[in-house]
């Protein structure tokens, strides 16, 4: 035992006893009681914490390097599995942040599941692992398995409610598509063991030993090269960056509206830390072959996020969209490489708190049960409920990236990025193109703000809208408050990034 | 004293806006004695400050009262020169009587106190106007009188006419101003600053004599002048403006403002010195709008457009005499002028006032014996104007006629039209004396005239006096004026009336004009009974030989449609369109990419394979593996 | 003409055969005997490369019990009949031939120089001791990892296939789903609060905030309030 | 004649595109699924050769639990398919356009 | 450290938004002077410094840093300079004016002037900010309030008017944030007197130009880049086009001097030709389409894009005169043009007409409202006298020096504004009355005196008195004139006057 440190895998194994206690206190407890909901919460603000262990332990390490579950000492392992940075570490609280705000803020789709909740609530539980294990994930293999694991959960969880009608249509675009993503993505692990010799990015042996100790010259980088575009394809997919993004506007709309945010935001946290991970952990010295991949795949999905996203008359598909251009903007700081990173982590974080947030209002707009949210929902929002519309509003100009929103600090930086290392087209462009964005977050503004509410038959009625209370309230209090304030003093999230590196 | 000439300024512009803001607590007879105490009072700033000035004893003086526009070098300073000296106490003398006049004229308009606030505030700018001691404060009148002049035009601005005459007014005079700015900018560029003593004494050597520069600068003021003082082709705007009140037309359109066009040549008369080619400009223009003006005079129905005419043919004669150089001649002419055609208008004005407002001469007539002493009063104005001995107007018409005999070469074929112009004058005033005053009375029912109050009536008699005997002020015998001007002048060559025999022969040709035009007139008009005055030629003397028509046709329309087109084609369907096009187009684009988004599995399937694809060709081409 | 060559060769064959059969076949059940026999190529294939366990497991699992599964759902759903394989959606086979051929050329390409970095030889052969060293040595994390998806694969098949007459919890009251779900939901409110205010005292604390929000909502909501204090007052000051 | 690294690469090259086309050409779920199995087969396939070329046991272990994976997907899947053929009595994908645009 | 007075500045009207938003939603009334009175603060935090501003003195003051964020550089870095102290005092006093005029805001009153106060902070902290990326911040974040103005209390075509002028300018900022980024990129570091070292190539010159100058002339907006303008101008409530006349279009022209001018000098020296051409086009297009507007609030709109094509002109003359002019017609555009946007609001609530055919022979029955309008007018107009005479003085004198024929071209708005204004003037209150409903309009009440009563006193002052403001614009106006004199091959033109008899350089002194 005194070999093996628990603390990086410490949030896995909470999950999975998560999972696990949740599941069987629902067969145990009377019908209708939920107190394994308690547990479900519990789980996630425990490894919350747990990853933020993780960062302050590495205070206390005598050097960054990787802190791995089973590599320490042990000369019979070759490679580590996982490695514990504050990479992983912020990466995690991100994750688990995320999950929790999802699963908090749609607390009523876990309700009125009735008995199913609690399979809901294990499934969000082991799809976070797996989003996780993706993050500190130094074997390629584990990360596959991590990234399988998210997916697979989120495929139940697109379908999970039946009765609706685009459900199965969600779940099951999701599940081939996803499939089909994996399978290139692991091809792409396939070649680059091919390529390199290793499965493993750390420790000796590893894809790094293997470029400081070959030459990089040695061998025809033909089938790397091969690997590497593949391995992105397969996260680019998850990440719902252009051309690999069209099952999400049709997923998002399908799936309940409550399940929506861990989908849109998790996974963009997990597979941004996943693409980080390989590309600026593995292949730093390949930043001239890769970089300009990214680059054309960020101006890509900025480009028909947008466009696609004007188009828009269902919120859910819209912001569908609009998560494939802010990819594309995150997409658009990784390709300055390490430098660009902490202001990737920045753009991640206040991006998925913002769609966290917003999704939650969908939730409370459209009912966390239903399989789509029509953009008219929103009109008047602003007389029948104020708080609502205003939070909206903070989360639309935040994503638009309007001043004193978290969202304009996140584009100044991954931009800032990219223009320093020389990508000033890709910087200019993706502005250009966030303007024609702010077209369709202010019609959600313009719809909430400026236009009359839809009078419903019984006239006491349409003043009257949802409320923000409980859980959902929280969450959208929570994540707008995040976005204004780090919108106005983002410097303490900039210095907590700018150590989060691999 | 002169230190405290602002005074004469800063109290009627104090009485304006006193009467602006609390007018309504003066009731209506005490604000016209509180404007008009205001005006007399700067008449008697002004006559005290120039005591100096008689006896020979002082200089000009400037009188600094702060820095205006610094970078600009621009001071707000006064110039107390002989020239400013004249021209305060004709502004100020006349104003003063017309403010007196006007008491009793405006009696029981509803805005009473208003007209005394505007004439109050004209009567300040038109001192600022020729106190002004650089360009720019000189600039700075020019404006305000414009202001006055619109405000008290469209002083009844209940009447389209009248509005729309102020408005006129005021643009016609803008366009003299953009030639005006654009002299100033030649001006400032040249010399680096506006002040008359710095540019004056630089010019010299700055600009070279009859160079395109110094040509350029006296044209653009000529633009500035003409505009002003209503010079062809920018005369168009003078008789529209007698929709005012006719004290109006009396002070501003007849006896200042409209004068400060040869106000404004005078006191440049340095630059217009090195530009012969634009003195020449200046005369040519005074003597076709003197003659011009005076044929349309002859066709006029309406009393106040022929006085209106009658100025701007005046007008031209004074220009006639600035361009010749003959600067005393026409600032002396300015002031006799000032005295005559301001009791002619204020005469007009009363007998409008006793005919029920009716303007039309065809309506008057046989109103000798009603009124005696408006007779009596316009009947001097009447001689002076028509240049009839010793009256004052045949002393400085006849100087300017000599001065410009002088000069010799083209400037004699100008002495031939001024000439016809001076008989012409005669006729056409005699027709509006014979029409108003002799004859049957033509008048339109219920219309009792009568004689007016004495408030009004003694500022004609004092005017009357003045244009009596105010032309002796500067005889050939005894040059008064030209002297007193004469350090005003002092850097400027003066043109001279003619020595020995020739000025008497010139005296008596020019007197014969006048007393031809009168016998013609007493031939057509005496027995009472009123000429045809029928047919195309009296249409075109009627209006103005249609110049307002061809200036609508040609640049009003043209000019709106123009900026409609821009309006509702260029800006809307154009450029805002391009814009919204853009907006429509990234719609469309939406639209376009929206049916790539098939919903079928496979499609999606393809869009990934081939992204894959797609990626595979850019990393391996890019990274030499192909 | 090594013995190996043969072997691959033939298998090879197959390989391709049962691919193409998989993607070619009208019936779905031709299509899962060509991926059988696909699969079974693989396990040769694994034994040639010394991946004797892999093979080994190939054949149980793979072969055994997955395809087994994938024949059941087939036959299950019964659609084990012959499709229709006019293709619908216009240029999608030139397309996909296009897109294949090049990715597959592609790849060739990129490999012709070298497929590995490794010269070959010195493989320790697959054999379960060998793998179980390695599994249960460097990569028992990873085996440990399956119990995720393990777990996953139990939890949803049972979430997905389950049939329930009645989907939704017993506390769900409306199962018209189109209709209007704002409606729907916004009813639900009050019903759904209790659970989750025992959920977590954070929740309980950060709501304070918004009570004030719909406090004042119901302020407005009536009017009729405003005005009753207004005449109270009113009364007040008379009496007075 | 050796059978060398590049000949199982090559082989597993074309059984993955197949795989693909198979994903890209046919709308029935189920046999959409199984291709996407050939993909993973062909996937490990790669595994074991480039193992056995690089002279380590990665590639078997890698495909192991590649294995793990497939088989956790195949009853996910599965039961997906299986809810979408009761709702809909077919298990078409060209049928389930629904959402788009 | 100093004590932050520019932060206090543009934290009071944060402050007065958060009092506003505190006021219970009872007790509606307490809105109105609530905001009123909170808008007198950053008003007397501005008053403060003007009166501690050190007149003559070049350079910065109530220079504040703090550093941000050490990576790019980024800082809290402020102060004021003669240009921006004049354009922050404006601020202050049209918002106190504006949330007057905004009385007949009933609906959402609360967030109404909460957006208000916002604006304010934005507006101010433009002006004040020394750090790129702050600029940027304040520059863009003034949007959204208006946006929330325009959309939310415009008339009917708010909606489009809103979106327009959001994206449109928001499209240059988009530019203007990458040119920014990379010109931190290239200097490392966002602080503008640090940029000012920064030597920079002449196609990075080039670009950095066009990437700023777009936002810019979007902003002021220059002739082709003007058609949100009208939209926008009129439909906005009162307040809204007050403010978006008065200050936010200068946003636009400060940006040019502050950065455009100092930043890029080689490039500006380069384009100034260009730029004077466009504005000379602006100054008569705009006018010429003022004169047909049926619309009266369209027509001042237009009319402000022949104003500020006056002020743009004079900026690149690059000549102190026009400079000056430049920056001192900024003030007087906000000041005249606010005061016609409040005639003509205080008259749309009377009668919901903005239709200049709906009106005629108003004069009669509304004296004191003609007289400040036409007052407004006139001053609009460049009546000397009136402050907007000062101004345009300047430019044309100091546009002259550099550019003669766009001078001279210029000059003819003056023309042109005299007949678009007093056209306008003659069809609404000259003339009989036309219409029943004009008979019984009231004349202005004594709050919407009171209301004008500063703009009139200030267009008078600096009509007559312009010194005071002259002062502190002056030593500023000379540095960027320095700059660019370092830094380019640019001189001032010559006066042609000999050196001892340069009096308008002597003047200066």
């Amino acid at each position: 035992m005194e070999n093996i440190a628990f603390l990086p895998i410490g949030p896995e194994i909470i999950m999975l006893f998560g999972a696990v206690l949740v599941l069987m206190s629902a067969v145990a407890l009377d019908q209708g009681r939920r107190d394994w909901g308690i547990i479900g919460g519990i789980s996630l603000v425990v490894a919350f914490l747990l990853s933020l262990a993780q960062w302050l332990r590495l205070d206390f390490l005598d050097s960054t390097a990787e802190l791995s579950f089973t590599a320490r000492g042990v000369a019979s392992f070759r490679h580590p599995m996982v490695i514990m940075d504050r990479f992983s570490a912020f990466a995690g609280m991100l994750i688990y942040l995320v999950a929790f705000l999802a699963l908090v803020g749609n607390w009523r789709l876990v309700t009125r599941l009735g008995k199913r909740g609690a399979e809901y609530v294990a499934l969000v539980l082991l799809a976070t692992a797996g989003l996780h294990m993706m993050a500190i994930s130094s074997n390629l293999i584990l990360l596959f398995m991590g990234l399988e694991t998210a997916s697979i959960a989120l495929y139940i969880i697109a379908g999970f409610v039946r009765v609706e009608r685009n459900s199965d249509e969600s779940a099951l675009k999701y599940f081939l598509l996803g499939s089909f993503a994996s399978a290139i993505f692991l091809y792409g692990i396939a070649l680059v063991y091919a390529g390199t010799g290793s499965i493993s990015i750390y420790g000796p042996g590893g894809i790094i030993d293997f470029f400081a100790t070959e030459p990089v010259a040695f061998f025809d980088v033909g089938i790397l090269l091969t690997g590497i575009a593949l391995m992105i394809v397969g996260l680019a997919f998850k990440i719902s960056a252009a051309p690999f993004h069209q099952w999400a506007p049709d997923v998002y709309q399908g799936a309940a509206s409550g399940s929506v945010a861990l989908m849109a935001a998790g996974v963009k946290v997990a597979g941004i830390a996943a693409l980080a991970r390989v590309l600026l952990g593995a292949f730093p010295s390949r930043i001239n072959d890769w970089a300009p991949l990214i680059a054309a795949l960020a101006i890509i999905s900025i480009t028909l996020g947008t466009i696609g996203a004007i188009g828009q008359r269902d919120i859910k598909r819209m912001l569908a969209y609009s998560g494939v251009a802010h990819a594309g903007f995150m997409l658009t700081g990784l390709v300055a490489g390490i430098d660009g990173l902490p202001a990737v982590w920045f753009y991640v974080a206040t991006y998925v708190l913002q769609v966290v947030g917003a999704f939650t209002i969908v939730g409370l707009v459209a009912g966390v049960r239903s399989g789509g949210s029509a953009l008219d929902d929103y009109k008047g929002l602003w007389v029948r409920s104020p708080a609502l519309a205003g939070s909206m509003a903070v989360f639309m100009l935040g994503m638009g990236g309007i001043p004193m929103f978290s969202g304009l600090v996140g584009k100044v930086g991954v931009l800032f990025s990219a223009e320093a290392a020389g990508y000033v087209w890709l910087a200019t462009a993706g502005l250009v193109a966030a303007v024609a964005g702010l077209f369709f977050y202010l019609r959600v503004v313009v719809l909430m703000f400026f236009e009359a509410p839809v009078m419903a038959e019984a006239p006491g009625t349409a003043t009257t809208g949802p409320r923000l209370r409980g859980g959902a309230g929280f969450v959208v209090v929570f994540t707008a408050a995040a976005t204004v304030l780090l919108g106005i003093v983002p410097w303490p999230l900039l210095n907590v990034v700018r150590n989060a590196l691999l | 004293m002169i230190d405290l000439i602002w005074i004469a300024v800063a109290l009627p512009l104090l009485g304006a806006a006193t009467l602006l803001l609390f007018g309504k607590r003066f009731g209506e007879p005490n604000a016209g004695y509180f404007a008009t105490a205001l005006a007399a009072v700067a008449f008697l700033v002004g006559a005290i400050a120039s005591i100096d000035f008689f006896t020979g004893s002082a200089h000009a003086e400037h009188v600094f009262l702060f820095t205006w526009i610094p970078g600009l070098a621009i001071d707000a300073e006064f110039l107390w020169d002989p020239l400013s000296a004249v021209m305060t106490m004709v502004v100020a003398g006349v104003g003063s009587l017309i403010h007196m006049y006007s008491i009793g004229y405006m009696h029981g308009d509803p805005r009473y106190t208003r007209f005394f606030a505007y004439m109050n505030l004209f009567l300040a700018s038109m001192l600022i106007l020729v106190l002004g001691s650089n360009f720019a404060v000189l600039f700075v009148g020019w404006e305000l009188v414009g202001l006055s002049s619109y405000l008290l035009i469209s002083f009844w601005f209940e009447k389209p006419s009248a509005a729309a005459a102020g408005k006129k007014a005021f643009i016609v005079n803008r366009i003299g101003d953009f030639g005006f700015i654009i002299a100033l900018m030649l001006i400032f560029a040249t010399f680096g600053s506006l002040g008359f003593e710095q540019v004056f004494e630089h010019a010299d050597t700055l600009l070279e004599e009859g160079g395109t520069t110094v040509t350029l600068i006296t044209l653009l003021l000529l633009v500035g002048a003409a505009g002003k003082s209503a010079q062809l082709p920018l005369h168009v705007w003078l008789p529209d403006a007698m929709e005012g009140p006719t004290p109006v037309s009396a002070l501003i359109h007849a006896a200042t403002m409209v004068t400060a066009g040869v106000y404004m040549v005078a006191r440049t008369g340095v630059l217009f010195d090195l530009a012969p080619f634009s003195a020449g400009v200046v005369a040519t223009v005074g003597a076709l709008t003197a003659i011009f003006a005076a044929t349309i005079a002859i066709g006029q129905r309406d009393i106040k457009r022929v006085l209106a005419y009658s100025t701007i043919s005046q007008l031209g004669y004074m220009f006639m005499g600035v361009g010749v150089g003959a600067y005393t001649a026409g600032i002396f002419h300015l002031m006799t002028h000032a005295f005559f055609k301001a009791l002619l208008f204020l005469g007009a004005g009363s007998v409008i006032h006793a005919m029920a407002d009716e303007q039309n001469m065809d309506k008057m007539g046989g109103l000798r014996k009603v009124m005696p002493k408006t007779f009596a009063t316009m009947a001097i104005a009447w001689l002076a104007i028509s240049g009839i001995p010793p009256f004052a107007g045949f002393w400085s018409k006849d100087e300017i006629l000599a001065a410009t005999f002088n000069k010799g070469g083209f400037f004699v074929v100008l002495w031939v039209v001024g000439l016809i112009t001076a008989g012409l004058t005669a006729y056409y005033m005699s027709r509006l004396m014979y029409l108003t005053f002799w004859g049957e009375p033509r008048w339109a029912d219920g219309v009792k005239p009568h004689e007016s109050p004495s408030l009004m009536t003694t500022p004609l008699i004092v005017l009357a006096v003045l244009s009596a005997v105010g032309g002796l002020i500067n005889t050939p015998w005894r040059l008064s004026l030209e002297h007193f001007l004469e350090p005003a002048f002092e850097a400027v060559h003066l043109a001279h009336a003619p020595e020995g025999a020739t000025p008497w022969i010139l005296a008596i040709v020019s007197v014969l004009a006048g007393v031809l035009g009168i016998m013609y007139a007493n031939r057509r008009f005496v027995s009472g009974e009123l000429p045809d005055e029928t047919g195309p030629m009296w249409d075109w003397l009627e209006n103005g030989y249609y110049v307002d028509d061809l200036y609508g046709k040609t640049i009003v329309l043209p000019g709106k449609k123009a900026a409609e087109e821009l309006a509702f084609f260029a800006d809307t369907k154009g450029l805002d369109g391009a814009v919204n096009g853009v907006g429509l187009l990234v719609k469309q684009m939406a639209e376009w990419v929206k049916p790539l988004q098939t919903g079928l599995v496979r499609n999606y399937a393809v869009g990934i394979l081939g992204g894959a694809v797609g990626l595979l060709l850019f990393i391996l081409i890019r990274g030499g593996a192909l | 003409m090594s013995p190996e060559f043969v072997v691959f060769v033939i298998f090879a064959i197959a390989a391709l055969a049962g691919a193409i059969t998989l993607v070619g076949a009208r019936n779905p059940v031709y299509s899962a005997m060509g991926l059988l026999l696909t699969m079974f190529s693989m396990a040769v294939f694994y034994v040639l490369n010394d991946a004797h366990f892999v093979a080994a497991v190939q054949v149980i699992i793979y072969a055994g019990a997955v395809m087994t599964l994938f024949l059941f759902v087939i036959m299950l759903i019964g659609v084990d009949k012959n499709e229709d394989r006019e293709e619908q959606i216009p240029f999608q086979r030139p397309i996909v031939a296009v897109l294949s051929g090049g990715l597959v050329l592609l790849i060739v390409l990129a490999g012709s120089q070298a497929w590995t970095v490794g010269t070959g030889g010195g493989t320790p052969p697959g054999t379960i001791e060998n793998i179980s060293d390695q599994l249960f040595g460097t990569w028992m994390l990873a085996f440990q990892a399956t119990i995720f998806l393990l777990t996953i694969a139990a939890v949803g098949t049972l979430a997905l296939a389950r049939y329930e007459s009645k989907v939704l919890g017993p506390d769900e009251g409306d199962v018209d789903v189109g209709q209007s779900p704002l409606r729907g939901e916004s009813s639900d409110v009050e019903v759904d609060q209790s659970p989750l205010r025992g959920e977590s005292s954070d929740v309980e604390v950060d709501q304070s905030p918004l009570r004030g929000e719909s406090s004042d909502v119901e302020v407005d909501q009536s009017p009729l309030r405003g005005e009753s204090t207004a005449g109270e007052a009113g009364g007040r000051g008379e009496s007075s | 004649m050796t059978v060398t690294v590049a000949w199982y690469m090559i082989l597993a090259a074309v059984l993955f595109v197949i795989g693909g086309a198979g994903l890209l050409l046919r709308r029935n779920a189920l046999v959409m699924f199984m291709s996407i199995e050939l993909m993973l087969n062909s996937v490990n396939l790669s595994f074991v050769a480039a193992g056995r070329a690089l002279g380590n046991l990665d590639g078997q272990l890698a495909v192991l639990f590649v294995m793990v994976v497939a088989a956790a997907e195949v009853t996910v899947g599965l039961a997906i398919i299986v809810m979408v053929f009761r709702k809909r009595a077919t298990a078409s994908v060209d049928e389930l356009s629904g959402m788009r645009g | 450290m100093t004590f932050p007075t520019l932060a206090l500045v543009i934290l009071l009207p944060v402050l007065g938004a958060i009092v506003v938003g505190l006021v219970p939603k009872r007790r509606p009334e307490l809105v109105y002077p609530l905001a009123l009175t909170m808008s007198f603060l950053p008003l007397a935090a501005v008053g403060y410094v003007l009166w501690e501003f050190e007149v003559g003195e070049p350079g910065f003051q109530f220079t504040q840093q703090v550093l941000w964020y050490e990576p790019w550089d980024v800082s809290w870095s402020v102060g004021v300079d003669g240009i921006s102290l004049l354009l922050l005092a404006l601020t202050a006093i049209l918002f106190p004016i504006s949330i007057a005029a905004s009385k007949s805001i009933t609906k959402n009153t609360k967030m109404y002037m909460i957006a208000m106060l916002l604006l304010e902070t934005g507006m101010l902290g433009v002006f004040i900010a020394l750090d790129l990326i702050l600029f940027f911040v304040f520059f863009e974040i003034t949007l959204v309030p208006m946006y929330l103005i325009i959309g939310m209390w415009g008339s009917d075509n708010r909606i489009y008017a809103a979106v327009k002028f959001f994206l449109y300018t928001a499209f240059g900022s988009a530019l203007m944030l990458s040119g920014i980024i990379w010109l931190g990129a290239i200097g490392g570091t966002f602080d503008f007197k640090q940029l000012l070292d920064i030597p920079l190539s002449s196609s990075q010159q080039t670009w950095l130009f066009f990437a700023f100058g777009l936002a810019f002339a979007i902003k002021v907006p220059i002739f082709p880049f003007h058609t949100w303008l009208p939209d926008a101008h009129t439909e906005a409530p009162t307040a809204g086009s007050v403010l978006l006349a008065g200050v936010l279009l200068k946003l636009g022209t400060y940006g040019f001097i502050r950065f455009n001018l100092t930043l890029f000098p080689d490039a500006a020296v380069r384009f100034a030709p260009w730029a004077a051409g466009l504005a000379v086009i602006g100054i008569i297009y705009g006018a010429a389409v003022a004169i047909v507007q049926p619309d009266v609030k369209r027509l001042v709109a237009y009319s402000s894009v022949s104003h500020l094509g006056f002020i743009f002109l004079g900026i690149f003359a690059m000549t102190s005169q026009g400079l000056t002019g430049g920056v001192i017609q900024m003030v007087n555009h906000g000041l005249s043009t606010g005061a016609l946007f409040l005639l003509i609001g205080m008259i749309y609530e009377r009668r919901h007409t903005r239709q200049i055919t709906d009106y005629g022979g108003v004069a009669r029955v509304m004296p004191v409202f003609a007289g400040l309008f036409l007052f407004s007018a006139f001053a609009s107009a460049g009546l000397p006298g009136l402050n907007g005479f000062v101004g345009e003085f300047k430019i044309l004198l100091g546009s002259y020096l550099r550019f003669p024929v766009a001078a001279v071209l210029a000059a003819s708005g003056v023309i042109l504004a005299a007949i678009y204004l007093l056209w306008a003037y003659e069809r609404i209150f000259t003339g009989p009355v036309l219409h029943k409903e004009n008979e019984k309009l009231l004349d202005l009440n004594l709050r919407e005196v009171l209301i004008l009563a500063p703009l009139v006193v200030l267009i008078l002052f600096l009509g007559i008195y312009p010194k005071p403001a002259l002062d502190r614009i002056e030593p500023a106006v000379a540095e960027v004139l320095e700059r660019l004199e370092e830094a380019t091959d640019y001189s001032v033109p010559d006066f042609g006057v000999p050196e001892e008899l340069d009096l308008a350089q002597a003047g200066d002194e």
